[in-house]
């Protein structure tokens, strides 16, 4: 237990110092949502309608940024040889790389959407909505994108093949969140049931992530 | 406080206004000497070891090339 | 004392040491005044009533950020064409200090239209713009960050920043093209300002506060990344003392 | 990739894989470590953890040294330290091992400012601070000056008249590695 917990706080250390990429996402997050407008045109109403879509597209894209450094940077410098050769199982250590990742990049994205939100002239309380969809979404966003991460960790140039490897994946987290906060605004359907199947989502990629993320490292170090 | 009764119906935004301003630059001033005083305790400790800053050897020579501090 | 005076680092922190509590005690009596004037002495808009005390925050701020923006445009000349050792710290300690002006423009920018315009962001021209500048800022610092060495990142950086700044004109131009929501310009219209002097004057103050402000947090943390590359040249000597000495 | 290879090495003694380059002197380690799955052939360390695997009882140093820049030269050697020994580092300890390589003053600089000698150390420290039976060493006196080759075959032999095994890769004679396992390239 005591591995693990160095090991979450040495994946902390690196992201917050200066190499470090925690606030990266965020900026481009923020990127994403300041050119939208440009295209679709300032009309407040037209954005307060897609606004959600926005959000939740810009997380997804913003999430899948810096994620095929997580397994690559430890490939390079040689320390993932030494990570599969310890006694600590590699699933929880994929696990806990995965989840200081999402406190690193998930859930800065969370708090920023409710704050972009409002540039989008999302109404408040679909804001609310945003949040706790995203809060309970990212999780699922992170620990499939960790499988991709895994799967294209010894390629070249991982990390375009990555987006399109696990975007696919995520479309049922996106199609939920976004049913579950579009939910709050029209909302004939209630917010529940889509929020539940979206944490039903990410519990279910909690499990899969690592294992799958495991097997593709060892077997990418054949 | 009569200056908030004159601020009007919209007084809660006047005052946001300028408490994020005030909070938003505030917050730059401490970092700015947080900053500042992480750098000198660094420097001293570094000093207090003995190694010099006239580094003919440091990359960035012409910063300290023409440096007349003498050091410890 | 020329540029060049100050070319030296070390005078360069000998006389910022001695000029900076002038600028501090400077800034805070200008500030004093400026938000008297602003808050109490200036009349209220006939159309938005108090609100437009905003205003006094607001201008200077973006004011401020685009100041900044351009003595970063002239620190990365100093840094590429004169090779000046201070430009690049120049331009380092002016960018978080450009951007939270930015950021606080656009917050108080945000405040001031929602009472007017009903919403908290109205995509309207010189707000967007200002947007942009600020996500320019984060470019930059996130450039900056991504170099250990200065200075190798200076000169790289210093290209985004002059690059950036030779676009800001064009963004500014399409941003108001794509969108001419915002009310026209008072301060900057080409017949003269059309606020009346009794809240020009208390506008000017708070500019000529914040200008002074600026300096002061300038120089500060000029003086502070001057420190950091001392800090980082020891810790080379040390590795390579240690390196040399075969300890 | 290999056939025919078979090996023994006892305790306190240390075996060197010597042959052209791409031969395959570092995959065969890689393989002994148990990165490299291996179809057919059985390893085993006699007297060892009987449920462990190998991997887990062994040290690498392979050709990179495993180190982020962004630490500092005893935040690197902490995190290995716990991680692979499962346990909290002394700092002692630490500071015993970067002594036992040289470079126990630089404890605190960030590990960027190292250079490629003293980075080479501060992996070897690793051996030295979590007790391994069995030590993998590919080429490990690269980049390594007079200095700290000394201090490598000191390291080795403490390691060794206590029980140890090293399995080393090498192009360059090495005092230690007595016994030599020559490999051909396949014809």
């Amino acid at each position: 237990m005591t591995a693990l917990k160095a090991l979450f706080a040495r994946e902390l250390a690196l992201a917050v110092r200066i190499g470090g990429g925690a606030l990266m996402a965020v900026v481009f997050f923020l990127i994403v949502v300041t050119v939208i407008p440009f295209g679709v045109g300032p009309d407040l109403n037209v954005l307060a309608r897609i606004g959600p879509a926005i959000l939740w597209i810009g997380v997804l894209l913003a999430n899948l940024l810096a994620i095929d450094r997580l397994f690559q940077a430890d490939q390079e410098d040689g320390s993932l040889d030494l990570i599969v050769m310890s006694p600590v199982p590699l699933e929880m250590t994929v696990a806990v790389k995965a989840l200081a990742y999402w406190m690193t990049t998930g859930l800065p994205l969370t708090l920023a959407a409710p704050l972009f939100g409002m540039m989008l002239n999302v109404p408040p309380q679909a804001l609310g909505a945003i949040c706790l969809t995203l809060l309970a979404g990212t999780p699922a966003l992170t620990f499939i994108g960790t499988i991709g991460a895994a799967l294209t960790v010894v390629l070249r140039r991982g990390g375009l093949l990555l987006a399109i490897l696990v975007v696919p994946l995520m479309i049922p987290v996106l199609i939920f969140g976004i049913s579950a906060t579009t939910a709050v605004i029209t909302g004939p359907t209630p917010f529940l049931t889509p929020f539940l199947i979206l944490v039903a989502l990410s519990l279910f990629s909690l499990v899969l992530g690592p294992l799958a993320a495991a097997a593709a490292l060892r077997a990418s170090l054949d | 406080m009569e200056i908030l009764s004159s601020l009007g119906d919209h007084a809660g935004f006047i005052v946001a206004a300028y408490l994020v301003t005030f909070v938003a630059i505030g917050a730059l001033i401490v970092w700015i000497r947080i900053d500042g005083a992480a750098q000198k305790r660094a420097l001293d400790a570094l000093q207090r070891r003995g190694f010099r800053r006239r580094a003919d050897i440091g990359v960035d020579v012409d910063i300290d090339a023409d440096d007349e501090e003498t050091a410890p | 004392m020329g540029l060049t005076d100050l070319a030296n680092p070390t005078r360069f922190m000998s006389y910022s040491a001695r000029i900076i509590p002038w600028l501090w005690a400077l800034a805070v009596l200008v500030l004093g005044f400026g938000l008297y004037m602003a808050l109490v002495v200036s009349p209220e808009d006939y159309q938005q009533g108090a609100t437009v005390r905003i205003m006094y925050i607001h201008v200077p701020a973006a004011y401020m950020g685009m100041g900044a923006y351009t003595l970063i445009a002239i620190s990365s000349i100093g840094t590429l064409v004169w090779r000046h050792p201070l430009a690049d710290v120049s331009a380092r300690a002016a960018a978080p200090i450009g951007a939270a002006f930015t950021f606080v423009a656009l917050v108080t920018g945000s405040l001031w239209g929602k009472p007017m315009w009903g919403a908290w962001w109205v995509w309207d021209a010189r707000l967007t713009s200002v947007l942009v500048l600020f996500l320019m800022y984060l470019g930059l610092i996130a450039l900056w960050r991504a170099f250990d060495d200065p200075a190798r990142g200076a000169r790289i950086v210093a290209i985004l920043a002059l690059v950036g700044f030779v676009n800001i004109p064009i963004i500014k131009y399409s941003v108001e093209w794509w969108n001419t929501l915002h009310q026209p310009a008072s301060l900057m219209r080409r017949d003269g300002p059309s606020m009346p002097p009794s809240m020009l004057v208390p506008l000017l103050v708070m500019l000529a506060g914040v200008s002074v402000l600026f300096v002061a947090m300038h120089l500060s943390a000029m003086r502070n990344e001057v420190l950091r590359r001392r800090v980082r040249a020891m810790q080379i000597t040390a590795a390579r003392a240690a390196a040399t000495a075969g300890a | 990739m290999f056939h025919g290879v078979s090996f023994s090495v006892e305790g306190g003694h240390a075996l060197a894989l010597r042959g052209p380059n791409g031969v395959g002197k570092s995959s065969l380690l890689r393989l002994i470590a148990g990165l490299v799955r291996m179809d057919a052939g059985t390893l085993e360390l006699a007297g060892g953890a009987p449920d462990v695997p190998l991997g887990e009882q062994a040290h690498y140093l392979g050709h990179l040294d495993a180190l982020k820049p962004s630490l500092s030269v005893i935040e690197n050697l902490g995190f290995w330290a716990t991680f692979l020994s499962g346990r909290e580092a002394a700092r002692e300890d630490l500071e015993a091992a970067l002594d036992a390589v040289g470079i126990g003053d630089l404890a605190s600089l960030p590990a960027r400012y190292l250079s490629a000698g003293q980075r080479r150390r501060l992996a070897l420290a690793r051996l030295a601070a979590v007790r391994r039976p069995v030590w993998m060493l590919d080429e490990p006196t690269s980049a390594l000056d007079a200095d700290g080759q000394r201090l490598l075959f000191a390291l080795v032999g403490a390691h060794l008249s206590c029980g140890g095994i090293v399995v080393v890769a090498t192009h360059v004679d090495l005092p230690f590695a007595t016994t030599v396992l020559a490999l051909e390239a396949m014809r």
